[in-house]
Parts: C-alpha cells; structure tokens; sequence
C-alpha cells in the first residue's frame, strides 16, 4: 500500500527495518512459548519453587527493548523472563537455570527470580519489589561517570511504584539528570491488590511530575505504542537530557504466580484482556504492512517451538552444581 | 480472654494462627491485621484466608507494596490503641522495615522514658525449603534477638503457634513471630478456645541423658526425629525447643546441660551469630560450663546465601541425619 | 480601624479571639526564648549531647497547631522543641530532658531528639529523618477506626520529603483516607544540601498530586498564611476527606546543629531571612489590629523570660535517674 | 597502588581515613564517595572534609537524603564499573537500607553464579559517647557478621583505618567499615602513601600469659589500659583487636586462648548475640576448649537503647573500670 499517509503507518513500522520486525515477532513469540514451556515444566515437576509468567505483557518486554543495544543495562523484576528474552538471552541457558543446573545462567543458584544475563546487559531479575530501582540509578551513574553513552532501563510493576525505593530512585536520577528509562509496566494488580486500591494516582505517569521528567502511558500491549514510547525516552536519556517515566498498561493473563487462585479478579476480566492479545495485535500490524506473510510467521513460530524444545532437552540434560560448591561464588575466589 | 484451654483436636500450623487471629478478632475490636495480600488472596501462604470474610476490610487491610511505611502505620496504631497484627508476606522483607522495628517500635517506649507502649505483633514467614532462593529463604531471627525492645518467638508445633500469638496480643510490647514456611502445613493438636503460650518459655520436648539438643523452629521436628534414631543407636539425647529467642529462657537450657554435660545446639540460620552462638556462649560462661564433658556443638546453616538449586539447598540448612551425626560425634567426644 | 474590608484583615485576626492570639504570639515567643535558652545552656556545657534548634521558624510550629486540640496527636522531627511547645509542653519538664533529668518528658532517656508530651498529644520528636510520617499515618488509622474525631499532623522537613518513607505514608494516607495533615517545614535546607540540589521539583507542595491529595505551600514565616492553610486542612480531615500537605516555607536562623560552620550558605542569605523574623510579623500584625500593646508585648515578654529561667532552675536542681534503673522502660513491667 | 609503606607519622583516625580516600581518588578515576553532607559540609563527623574541594562534586557526591536509595545507586554502581565509597551519616541508618545490603549487595554475586561482583565500600560511624541517645549511637555490626557475602571491619587504630579502607578499595566484595565515633579524633602513627591492612587477620596488640582479651573497635584501647592496670595488679593480659568481625580470625584467637586458657571478650554492641557470643561460641566448639581453665566470660552493652543521660549512656557500655574487674575475677577463677 504505497499510497498510505506516512501518519497512518504505525510508528514500528516507519522506523525498523522489516528484520529489525521480524526479529521482535520472533521475540515476542519466543517469550509466549518459553513461558508456556516454563509452565508444562512446572506443572510436570521438572522445575522447583516458584514462576511469576509474563504471558499477556510480550509486546512491552520487547517494545521497550528495541532502542537498546548489549551496551544498554536492564534491570528486571521478578516477572523478568520476558525482559531477559527481549533483551538477548539464550532460552536453553535460561531453561538450565529453571532446572538448577550448572549451564544455567545463574550456575543453577538464582533460578526464575534471578535470572540474568550479565553480557547481554541484563543485570538481573529481582526477588525483591523495588529492588531494581535504585540499582539501575546506580547503573546509570556508572555510566554518565565512566562516559559509556550507555542507558539503562529500569522495568518494575505498578505494585512496586509504591514502594519508597521508587521514589527516592526517581528523585536521584532526576537531581543527577542521569541517563535511566523507568518502564512500569502496570497490569493493574499487585499480586492480588488492584491499582486503584494501592496506588493513589489514576495513572502511574501521573508521578512523573513529583520528579520533574517526562512521563507518558501507553498501551502496552501494541507494541508499535510501547516502541515509540520508550524509544523517545531512551533518546532523551542518550542525549544527556535525564530521565523519563514510561507507562506500559497491560496484563498478565496467568495468576501473580502458581499459587495464585484468582479469587480478586473476574474471569470476564481476564477474557477481555486475552482479547487484546499482543501478539495478535503484532501479526495483524505485520501481515498489513507486508512485512511477514503467513507463512513467514508459521515457519518462525515452528522455529520458535524448536528452539524451546531443545532448549528443555538441553537443560534437562545439563549437570547440576557441585555440592561441595555450595559457598563458592559467595566471595570472590582472591586466589584464582 | 478466657485463658482456660478446652477440648483438644488437630489442626496446620497454619489454621492455629488463623484460629488465633480469629478470636482475637472476634474478642477485641481494637485487633486489625495489616498486610499485604492477606485479605481476598488469604496471605501469601494462606495463614489469613477467608478471615476477611468475617471481619470485613477494615479489620484485615490489604496494604500497598510498603514495609516501611506499613510497619511505620502498624507502629503509630499501636501507640494510639489499636492493637495491630502486621504480616511481613516474607520474613525478608523486614529488610526493608528495619528502620521501624528497630528504631521506633523496640525503642520508643525506652526513649520516652515509659510513657507509651507498642503493643505491636508482627508476624513473618521465615526459611528456606520452598526453592524461592536467596531473597526468600532467610532465617533473620538473630537479628532481632540483639535488640533490646523487641520479643522473638518461633513457634515449633501448632498449639504453640496458637499460644504463643494469643500471647503476643496480650503483651504490652512488640512481638515477632518467626513462622517456619515449611511449617505451615504440619498438624498437630491444638487445644479449642483462648490459651497463653509463655514467652520466654523454653519447653522440653523429650528427655533423655546423654546429651542436650536445643533446637529451634523447624530444627525442633529434625531434632525429635534424630532423637528416635539415636536412641536406637543407645544414644539418649534430651531435646530442647527454645520457643523464644528473646528473652531466653536461660534456666531450662542450663539445667539440661548440667545433667547431661553436653550441648548440641541446631538451627536453620547461618552458623556465625546465629542463635546458637548465644547459647554456647551463655552456657559457656555460666556456673553449667564445670559441668561440660565436651566442646559445645552447633549445627547451622552453611555460610552462603540459600541457593535455589534443590540439593544444594538442602544442603545449606541442617537435616535429620546431620544431627544424627553431630550428636552421635558429640556423644562419643571426651569426657 | 473597624472600617477596614474583611478582606483586608488577616485570616487570624478574623478566625481568632484575642485570647487566642495573645496565646499564640506568647507561645511564640517562648519558643525563641526557649532556643536561646537551651543554645546558652549547650554553650555552657549544661546540655549534652547535639541539639536542633528552630529559631526562625516560630510561626510555622505555633500556626500549624492553632487548629489542634489535646485529643489531637503530632509527630514530630529532631527540630521538634517549637512543635512540643506549640502542642502546649512545660518548657520546665523540656528543659530537665535536656538536662538528663527524672524529671524530664523522658525521663532524661531521650533527650532533645525524643522529646514528647504524649498526653498533649506529642507522639515524640525523632531522630530518624522521616521516621515520624509512617507512625503519624498509623496514629491516624488508630483515630478513623476507633472514631475518636481526632487528627494527627505530620511535621516532616524538605530533606525528609526525599525518603522513601513519605512516598509510602502519603500513598497509604490517601488510599485508606485518613485524617491527617503532612506539614513540611520548607527551611531550604536539609543540613546542608539545598533543596535545589536534593529535591527533583520546585515546590514540595508540587508532589501532593501524585498521591491525589490537596497541596499548598505558603509564607511559613506568616502566622496567619500558615494558621490558614493549616486549618483548612485540618477541617478537610476532620470531616473525613482525607489527607493534605501543606508546605511551609521558612528558614533556620542557626546552623543545623551545633557543629554546623555554615559553609553551604551566605551571611547574605542568613541575614535577608532574619528581617523576614516571624515574631517581627506576628507582633506587626497583633498592633496592627489592636490586638496587644507594646505594654501587653513587653509583659508577656517578661514572664516568659522568667518562664524560662525557672525551667533552667527546675532542670537544674532536678534529680536525675538511678544508674540501677537503667534498663527501666525497655519492656512494660508486667508485675507493676 | 604502591602497598609499600613509608615513613610514619600521626595522624587522627578521621584524617587516616580521609587520606585513604584522598590516595584512592587519585589513582582511580572509578572511585567515587556518595553520601549524606559529605561536600561542602565535609560529613558529619568531618572525615570527607574538603575532599569536595581537590575533587569536585562529581567524585564527592553530596546525596538528598534517601539511604535505602543511595545505598542502591552504590550497589548498582559497583556493579558496572565504579568503586564507589558510601558513608552511612551514621551507623543507625543502615537500618533503612538493609535490603539493598543484604538482599542485594551480599547476595548478587551468588544469586547470579558469580557473574557479576560488587567491589562496593560503605562506611558507618558507629557507637555512643556522643549524647545523641538511641537512635544515633548503635552498635549494629553483629547483625552483619551474620550474613555471607559481606566482609565486616572495625578498625581501632588510625593506621588501621586507613589500612583496611584501602583494603576494602581492593576488594572486590562489599566490605563494611565501622568507625567508632570517639575514635575520630584519637591519635597514632599512620605510615604515608598507599598500604593495605589485611582484612580477615586479628592484631595481637599485647602479650599475655594469664588471659585472654578479644577486643573490637574503641574496647581494644580500653582493653589495653585495663592490661596496663592489671599489669601493676600481677595480671598479665594478652590483648587481641579482632579488625575483622567477619570473616574472624580463628587461629589468632584459638592459640592465645590455647595458650592463656582463660577468654574475656569485650564489645561495646548489645551483650546478647553481640561479637562476643561468636567468639565464645568458637572457641567453645575448637580444639581449644580442652585448655579452657574458667568459663568464657563476656563483656558487652546493657540491655537496652543507649539512653541519653551521660551517667546512664556510660554505664550502658563497657568502661576501662569494668574491663579490669572482670579480668581480675576471671584471672582468679578456678583452674
Ligand atoms: C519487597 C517485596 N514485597 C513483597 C513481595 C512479594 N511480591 C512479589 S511480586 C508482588 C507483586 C508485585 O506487583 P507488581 O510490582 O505490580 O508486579 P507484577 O507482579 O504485577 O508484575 C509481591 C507483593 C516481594 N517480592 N518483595
Ligand atoms: C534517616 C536519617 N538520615 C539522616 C539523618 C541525619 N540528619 C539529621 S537532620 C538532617 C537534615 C534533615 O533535613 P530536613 O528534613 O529538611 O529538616 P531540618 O533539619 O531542615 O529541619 C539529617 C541529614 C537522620 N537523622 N536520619
Ligand atoms: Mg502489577
Ligand atoms: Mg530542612
């Protein structure tokens, strides 16, 4: 359609190439099937503990990420499996880590809640709400000090928003103008407690001028949103311009983790939100730009499913640690 | 409150908690419980469910994600008359809270010189054994037991988790409860009505002559289990659940050593300045020392964070048969 | 001047008898002559220990509780003798704290940074930095569900407004409604930081919206500017609307505690706040309107130096605890 | 960095560690110092002093005051490439960023199979004797002893400040620095140019034969004039600084004791899960416990917040009074 007014065609698609498109579906897909693999394992026992599965929320994870490059830091949440993805990760090492094992990216001793990828910029999934906040500050400060150019970008719940560790993170970066993208991505509930009964603000944008940045809320779950979003706050904070708060509304579809019985949602609720599907959303703005086929998409999704297929194997097949290695890592080895 | 106990029946750990904050409830309408996600959700480990219910929002308060802050509330309420059970959702949280617990509600009363009280009980779901790994898993208690202000108690068994939060609300200051997570689903007897567990109230769980295991939360059950095995094996060990941590019950612990000349103390916490430091060191400079044939033996947790992957982190805190060869060592060692 | 526009008389002179403002101008002043007091007694090796005086910021401590009763509670912060004083403390009974006396509001445990009057309502000054803003929104709490009608207010400074204890207390105030007013005393500085430098937005009052609350911030020094503001806010909580914050924007005569050589500022700037004298105002106003008399200010003056020396000699000749008794009130005696 | 020492001089123990400081901010473009009116104000017991000056704002980083948040941009900091040193404006407000510390700082290294490190230095002025009463004069570094992943020191000596401040630099672990307030301004010798002082290794600071004296922080100075005392009094006491509360110095401790048979430990913390009782616990459980010849006896802080009162704050620690007395009864002690 090579007729169309350049403001009718969706901000994704004017600025990626169709690689830089194809790729992100592919992403997004890879996250939709690695948690639904992550939960078979779980269910079938093969994976300990606890998983909080970001299926509903791939077009934010993804979004966000596309102005960023390996330099860029994250710091992620404990629903980070879709932020490790976006960002790069090898899903057999991450697969590895469900299972303990020693070829997991954590060596087997962090697991879903800390899952990281320390080479692709991922500093880290985080058990702790809040945790990450100060800490991509931090990063940041690295980075503006050590003249890097990189930025980091700071994901965290709109449960999290709450916590004091938010504001005294929002407040330092904006005082030190350092280069950091806070991304919430707010489905509307922590754990079990609605937006609206937490959170004394309509829209978690809304905090941003308590610190004096920009803050901006998008539907999260079209990803062309979330991209043009992000990417103009990951700009600002490149350009030395400071931070920025970016408000990705979306949804998980599953409970807050296993043990979620969805007593404080309606099943009405939850069907509507399914119905915004964003990978839905991403194949429909794919197929009318021409950018995929059908058939490309049918041959990344068999792909996809390969590669979490093998990734399971690889991990199942993986050794686990040592247990005379049980201290190590606690310090570092000052002999080696 | 009617401190009488009645009949006798089985219950979880959990449901005697629940049980307890239900006639608390019920009893005083000062009581309100503070959390977060323990109203519709039940609680994180379900302790509260349905509680809400019955009680209504403004009795059983879903909080924002805010242990400062949360805490800070739970501690001027209790100042001003209410009588609040706070829920950490995990024991490591209180990381993030430390700044109330330590620094208003253990010490207010002392720094105003007597003129308010914090009748505050505070409840946090404590250890590891769940694979939730290192920021989920920690077993803080010690911690607490250094502050001056403060109660500690950690309920091994059902009727003392009952009891002992029955007592809490009844104290005029601050108390913590460390629940053992992998507790919450052991049952046990648990007498009907209102009854009071005495804080700082060791309890000896099994007598014997060879050799005193003082034990805490979770470690009690492992201890009583070695214990069966050891007796077997022609070793007859005493064994010693400590309930509370502050103030200890110092007499109990003495008395046992001085029977039986040798100590074994076991808990799930790191080893260095876990609790039991506490206990060798006040039997070791106690009128009980004379009385010891052998070193003072603690079995803690390894000096590491809990790692997620399962087997190590078994590893990381003491089993069964650790204990059983510690105090097979112990009892066999120089006399 | 009965034929001055109501417009033109200031809010205080409007709402207050003349009882009610002689009071206030005298508690005013007690608080200046009671930090001289104390600054004369620390310089003279009478007072340990360190010592946060609030010279210059009379109007603030004394307007803010013009519309509190004893029923109603304040939490206070380390420059918490003009809020003790204001609520209606026995400058005698402060000074024996000071003093480390049995006497003493603490008896001699707390000294001035826990100086109380729980039975006026003073819940207790605080030697953590917003520690006092989470247990006011629990004082709070404890009135709603109790129904006591009472309010609590909150004074916090500007570089308490930077923890993350505000953020979470005014988020949870708002949420559940509660009856309480956060008063932030604005005094530029937080030791030495500037706000400027410590504090993301202009005005603090610019951070209510993000937890849906009404802000204001208004001339700390103005008795009247502050007693106006403040009462509205009072009056909105007491009628169950919920929580406010109202920035009062003052200054501190002395340097932040005795070992402050003043470095971060100039005597320009020292100077150009002291003609902004809040006691030069209050008594401008008071004769303005015919309120008191150079004779009644000057009588009112005199007893309340004499108030003061008494209290130094009270403090001075009281007893002071029991060594045996020193860990007393660690825990409730329960035999007692 | 040059680790040879030169010439010596006196210094005072906030000059040594703002020496320290001055030497790391020179050699390394990635050490940074963050923390509460540490620039122009100079910190609040004055040991950045004019830092700010010969640095600039961006090396010296005045921060508003958000601890938990400050103590997270360190850590997160550390992690990509700065070496930043953190000042707690006092020891007490660690309280507020026990997360960042302890779930994050300790644990990263671990939680992440050691793909990343954590070279982060924070400082903590600690103790009371200063009148600021019980929120400003805490003893909290035994609640760090407990938890893996952190390096705990306390120096005692100028030299030694400045030693392990610059041993803390190299580390690339999170190490914690508790700098006794009245030790600011004491005197002694301090070598120039860059050395370290090894963290993990005790000092003998006195021979002995007829007891031993584990000692941290201000109590080694007390200790050492309670030894001369006793000295005159027929006692000789071998005096140990720990320097290292985790991880301890085992064998120094074990071999004095082995040798003296008889073990005072003297903090200024809370008695009750202080140092002391790790130490005890220790000892009790080694090899040297054979030599003991009396109980283990232990000195620390009263049970209670540090009170204001001067009489009450100074009978609430250790004094050189009580050092003496308690070596006398156990140099008596049976054998
Ligand atoms: C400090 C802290 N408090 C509570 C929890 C328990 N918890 C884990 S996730 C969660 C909800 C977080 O909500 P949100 O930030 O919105 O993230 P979401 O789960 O919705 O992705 C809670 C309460 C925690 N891990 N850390
Ligand atoms: C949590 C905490 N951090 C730091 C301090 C040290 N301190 C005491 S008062 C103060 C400045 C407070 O500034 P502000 O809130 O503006 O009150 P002001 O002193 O100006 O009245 C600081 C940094 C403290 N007491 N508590
Ligand atoms: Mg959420
Ligand atoms: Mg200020």
């Amino acid at each position: 359609m090579p007729d169309t007014a350049a403001e009718n065609i969706p901000f994704a698609v004017r600025t990626y190439s169709a690689e830089a498109l194809s790729e992100a579906f592919r992403k997004m897909l890879l996250i939709r099937k690695f948690e639904e693999g992550a939960e078979a394992c779980y269910t079938r026992g093969q994976i300990h503990g606890t998983m909080h599965l970001s299926i509903g929320q791939e077009a934010s994870a993804v979004g966000a990420c596309m102005g960023l490059s390996d330099a860029d830091k994250i710091t992620s949440t404990h629903r980070g499996h879709g932020h490790c993805i976006a960002k790069g990760a090898d899903v057999a090492r991450m697969f590895a880590e469900f299972f303990g094992k020693e070829t997991g990216y954590c060596k087997g001793r962090g697991g879903s809640m800390h899952i990281a990828d320390v080479a692709k910029g991922n500093l880290g999934a985080n058990g702790i709400v809040g945790g990450g906040l100060p800490i991509a500050v931090g990063a940041a400060l690295a980075a503006k000090r050590l003249c890097t150019g990189a930025v980091t970008m700071c994901f965290f719940g709109d449960g999290a928003n709450n916590e004091g560790a938010f504001h005294e993170a929002l407040n330092m970066a904006s005082v030190w103008a350092l280069p950091v993208v806070f991304v919430c991505e707010n489905n509307r509930y922590g754990m079990s407690n609605a937006v609206e009964k937490s959170t004394a603000v309509a829209s978690i944008a809304d905090r941003a001028p308590a610190y004096s940045m920009p803050g901006t809320s998008v539907d999260g779950n079209d990803f062309s949103a979330v991209a043009e979003a992000v990417e103009a706050a990951v700009s600002s904070a490149r350009a030395g311009e400071g931070p920025s708060l970016v408000e990705l509304v979306t949804y998980r579809w599953r409970g807050h983790s296993k043990s979620d019985r969805n007593r404080y949602r309606s099943k009405e609720e939850i069907a509507e939100w399914m119905a915004k599907d964003p990978l839905a959303g991403m194949s429909a703005m794919l197929l009318e730009h021409g950018i995929l086929s059908e058939g490309d998409m049918a041959e990344i999704s068999a792909s996809v499913e390969r590669e979490i297929e093998d990734a399971i194997e690889y991990a199942r097949h993986s050794a686990g640690p040592e247990q005379a290695e049980i201290t190590r890592y606690v310090y570092t080895d000052l002999a080696s | 409150m009617n401190v009488q106990a009645d009949a006798v029946r089985t219950l979880s750990y959990a449901e005697a908690l629940r049980e307890a904050m239900d006639i608390a409830l019920g009893a005083d309408q000062r009581v309100v419980l503070i959390g977060e996600d323990i109203g519709i959700y039940g609680g994180a480990f379900q302790v509260t469910g349905d509680l809400v219910e019955k009680y209504g929002e403004d009795r059983v308060m879903d909080m924002p994600i805010s242990e400062l802050g949360g805490a800070g509330v739970a501690v001027g309420a209790a100042m001003t008359g209410l009588r609040p059970i706070f829920e950490f959702q995990f024991s490591d949280f209180a990381t993030l809270a430390m700044e109330q617990i330590v620094n208003q509600a253990a010490k207010v009363r002392y720094m105003l010189g007597g003129a308010v009280s914090v009748p505050l009980v505070m409840r946090f779901p404590a250890g590891s054994g769940t694979g939730a790994a290192a920021q989920h898993s920690q077993s803080l208690e010690a911690w607490f037991g250094h502050v001056p202000g403060l109660k500690v108690v950690q309920p091994a068994t059902p009727e003392d988790a009952k009891g002992l939060l029955l007592a809490a609300l009844e104290d005029p200051d601050p108390v913590m409860i460390f629940e053992h997570k992998l507790l919450y689903k052991t049952r046990g007897p648990v007498p009907e009505g209102a009854y009071l567990t005495p804080i700082g109230k060791a309890s000896l769980r099994r007598e014997g002559r060879d050799l005193t295991i003082v034990a805490t939360a979770i470690m009690v059950q492992k201890a009583l289990e070695a214990a069966e095995v050891l007796a077997g094996e022609g070793v007859d060990a005493e064994v010693i659940d400590l309930r509370t941590i502050r103030p200890i019950d110092r007499e109990t612990v003495l008395e046992s050593v001085r029977k039986t000349g040798r100590l074994l103390c076991v808990y799930e916490a790191v080893k260095t300045l876990g609790i039991g430091a506490e206990i060798s060191a006040m039997v070791a400079e106690s009128d009980a020392f004379d009385f010891l044939d052998a070193p003072i033996v603690r079995l803690g947790g390894a000096e590491c964070p809990i790692p997620y992957n399962p087997d190590l982190e078994r590893a990381a805190v003491p089993q069964v048969a650790d204990i059983i060869a510690g105090a097979t060592d112990l009892a066999q060692g120089r006399t």
